[in-house]
């Protein structure tokens, strides 16, 4: 079903905790779709990601996709995560199962919705950043 | 080349018995012949087929005649309930099943609404057990077709079929059940049990996947779901799978054998399960009740993690087991049986489906009581629900 | 144990190839399971499954995702006539079929009559090859659904579907092919067939009983026969025949592997039989064009004498043939098919139809014709319709 | 399908033939049935079923019961004939398929018809014998 790096990110995830006192934190999903991501950030005075956590309610891949987001926006500045697209953590981690694609959405989401919180906190206008959805998770099944 | 799996999916599918492989290789090397064909070779396989049927039909207490072999219980579950339907639908509209059914009786009744059928699904207790009270209020003057399943495919709850069938006796009323999950697990007499219909499966007792029966009892006439030639008296028509129906009556009769020595030994494995999830692990619950269930059945609700990541992490110990069931995996509703015993969506999402056979073991059981309270505590660290939790515990 | 048998009945069912049944064995044995459990030792069986559709799809030029499989081509045909008629009822009620279709095509259609559909049952001419100008006649404004079989399997005449399609191309018409006994001899591109449905079964190319698959085209949407979980993308619920399903695909593979050398080979024996039989026997007739049939066929009407006698005797010699369709045995009716190119009640009894497969050789028809014109003789000593025939000649 | 006994008479079936200056002939059943038989009778002057002789255009069980039929008859008297009923025949072959059983049937009707042509012929009248129905078989067909 799952890739080995899926498999792999599932069973030994990165950056898998807490972050106190982070720059933002987003949580997105719900327990009756049976996924919810949160996302911690620390961004330094130079708008640059200095470390990332989270920690996912969810299936395989949504844990694996979660963490896969945390390694592809750490390091990055605050503009260059946003870029990172839900295709882009599904790529990294070898493709997804068709009914699995939403996972690596939410995890998507989820950094969005950590930006907004850090751009709030900072009454910073982070250009490009959306307001989270309340549940971008159901949005994207009607879609289906 | 056996590799090492510990098997706890047995109410999903089922480990073939070797002596029942064995015939269905006979059958396809030398018994190819077509059982509708005069010369013998064809003729004997005709007898083949005969002979199974009885067994089939002796092990469950009815005759021969009454037994109909299907593709599986999914293909006897639709045509039990839409055959009875279409062919009743001037007698009346109105049928009645319940919340926790399996998709093959639900998706038809379902389709029999489109139909323009009237479908009261009762529900059941917070025990899994059909809220009988629920169920009698249920009743109309217009009810042609009652479809209650007889042992919940997912928590394993046993329903009062006996008791339902009593209380309808007087009345116009069909009764079909859906015993996949029944049968095989005790000697069940289907006359003493009184329903008029009744599903099977092959796979559920060992046998091979795609072959089932339907029976129905003497008298009853349903509409054909299948049309064709003269198999099965015209009202299954089709080449008869006879390695599957061969089969499907050797696996009963070998499961059958010393059942309650095996149930038994089921029973004491599951119940040493139970007692030690419940000790070892916080924060778990038994879903169903626990003395009106077939032995093998075991299903927890873990709060806090979702039952999918649980599924992959025991995978990676080669331990089977599921979450919800089988056949809506890839969905991303959690169970309607376990919303059905009005689980909250988060405590649905986080359930374990642990189903025993007669192949297990007790040191499998140990096993996974060994590395199962990491893989909770690891996935509830990994939680944000569990984070939460703890935070407002003040912990 | 192997018997010594002559089988000429592969128009019925076919033994099955040897890489077959090992292939089976071996699905029974260590992957039993479930296609929709998460873990790995069921998710596998996933695999299993989609590398054998993909392998079906690409030996008949479609693509994986068009192929569903079912029980067996009575189902198919059951399936894709009643499924594509109830969904686009509102469309239209004009169906046409032709009169020596398989009851699997005309009981289903016959079902539709009871629904309210009109069916138009187009006629053959006496070689048994449809009337191309009475279908143009049948074609409705209102018609839905056609569904005429690639090749007849009393007679073997081949029907012509590829001229059906390209008539109807511009009308919004779905054509439906029963391609039973046309799959594996050889080899088909449905895309250039161009129907938008085809029914196809395991047991006529060398695989197992109970297991079939319908083609449906990309696109077209018709209703469920069966209901229940997600299987076959919802539309063709029920857990998997895994066995079955690895078998037809690979029985397909094999039997179309060299299939111009087999076919040609085949082709040889049958005109062989034909010249023999009519040059040895008297009062006999070839049923079907002799130039538009499918290899392996040959179709003989004797006059006088009734088939199943001709059969039983032929047994005795271990000889496996068939008289009209073997569905239909132990029924009184001749054939419909040999009633449909218009022969008599008398001669169409007399019929023997001897279906040749790649695994019978040039020594086998000679036993046939050794001991056939001995049989033929003495069942028309015995009959009083020779009798008769040869007092009327004077003799 | 068939008994050992049905194959035995379908194969070497006994007084399988002709008689000529036949003392009755009757023939029943139709070709759209797939089943005729023709009876044979010669009865001498005491009313004793002499010789019987079949020919059948039918299955096996057809020429099987017509041939037993003939010897259940031969050296009975007319009266006694009579009596040889369709089940008699069927069990002196060790029973028949459910539907074989009209070949049986049809088996009586032919030995009742060629008495019927010998008591015409003879302008006798036989007790309890009644005139042959143009097409039992058919009639059968339809009582089932
Ligand atoms: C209760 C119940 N009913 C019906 C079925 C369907 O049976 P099958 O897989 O033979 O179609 C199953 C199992 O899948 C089941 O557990
Ligand atoms: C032309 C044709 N259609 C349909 C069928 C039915 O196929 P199955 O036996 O797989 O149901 C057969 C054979 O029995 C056939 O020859």
């Amino acid at each position: 079903m799952y890739s080995k790096k899926v498999m792999d990110y599932f069973m030994n995830p990165r950056n898998m905790g807490e972050i106190e006192n982070a720059s933002g934190v987003g949580t997105v999903g719900n327990a009756k779709c049976g996924d919810i991501m949160r996302m911690y950030l620390k961004v330094n005075e130079k708008g640059i990601i200095e470390e990332v956590k989270f920690k996912t309610f969810g299936c395989g891949a949504a844990i694996a996709t979660s963490s896969m987001a945390t390694e592809l926006v750490v390091g990055k500045t605050v503009q260059e995560a946003l870029k990172v697209t839900n295709k882009a953590v599904a790529e990294a981690l070898d493709g997804l199962p068709a009914n699995k694609v939403h996972c690596s959405l939410l995890a998507e989401e989820a950094i969005n919705a950590a930006l907004w919180d850090y751009a709030e906190k900072n009454s910073i206008k982070i250009e490009g950043l959306k307001q989270p959805k309340k549940d971008v998770h159901e949005e994207y099944l009607e879609e289906e | 080349m056996e590799e090492k799996i510990v098997y706890f999916d047995n109410a999903a599918t089922t480990k073939i018995h070797d002596v029942v492989i064995n015939e269905m290789i006979n059958i396809y090397k030398n018994e190819y012949g077509n059982p509708s064909s005069v010369y013998d070779f064809g003729n004997r396989v005709k007898t083949i087929i005969e002979k199974s049927r009885k067994s089939l039909a002796n092990n469950l207490g009815v005759q021969a005649k009454e037994i109909y072999f299907t593709s599986g219980a999914t293909e006897a579950d639709s045509w039990a309930i839409l055959g009875t339907a279409r062919k009743l639908k001037k007698k009346g509209k109105h049928i009645i099943t319940s919340t926790i059914e399996h998709h093959a009786v639900l998706h038809s009744v379902e389709q029999l609404e489109k139909e323009g059928f009237d479908v009261t699904y009762v529900p059941v207790r917070a025990d899994g057990i059909l809220d009988f009270e629920e169920f009698k209020k249920a009743i109309r003057d217009d009810t042609i077709l009652i479809s209650i399943m007889a042992v919940n495919n997912e928590i394993g709850t046993i329903q009062p079929i006996k008791e339902i069938v009593e209380y309808v006796k007087d009345k116009d009323i069909l009764v079909h059940t859906d015993a996949v999950q029944l049968i095989g697990k005790i000697k069940v007499d289907i006359k003493d049990l009184g329903v008029d219909m009744l599903s099977l499966s092959g796979h559920k007792i060992h046998g091979p996947k795609g072959v089932g029966a339907l029976y129905i009892r003497k008298g009853i006439k349903i509409e054909n779901l299948i049309f064709g030639g003269g198999q099965e008296k015209k009202k299954r028509p089709g080449t008869e799978n006879v390695a599957g129906i061969v089969a499907l009556a050797k696996a009963l009769e070998i499961t059958l054998d010393n059942v309650v020595e095996k149930e038994i030994k089921i029973l004491e494995l599951r119940e040493y399960l139970i007692d030690n999830v419940l000790k070892k692990i916080p924060y778990v619950r038994l879903n169903g009740s626990r003395q009106n269930r077939i032995p093998g059945n075991a299903n927890f609700s873990f709060s806090f993690i979702e039952g999918e990541s649980m599924l992959l992490a025991l995978d990676m110990y080669g331990i089977c087991a599921s979450s919800g069931s089988a056949c809506t995996s890839g969905s991303l509703d959690p169970s309607h049986v376990l919303l059905g015993i009005g689980l909250p969506h988060e405590i649905a999402h986080g359930s374990l489906r642990v189903s025993i056979s007669e192949y297990n073991s007790k040191d499998e059981i140990d096993f996974l009581l060994d590395v199962l309270p990491g893989i909770i505590e690891k996935l509830r660290n990994m939680s944000p629900l569990y984070e939460d939790f703890l935070k407002n515990k003040g912990v």
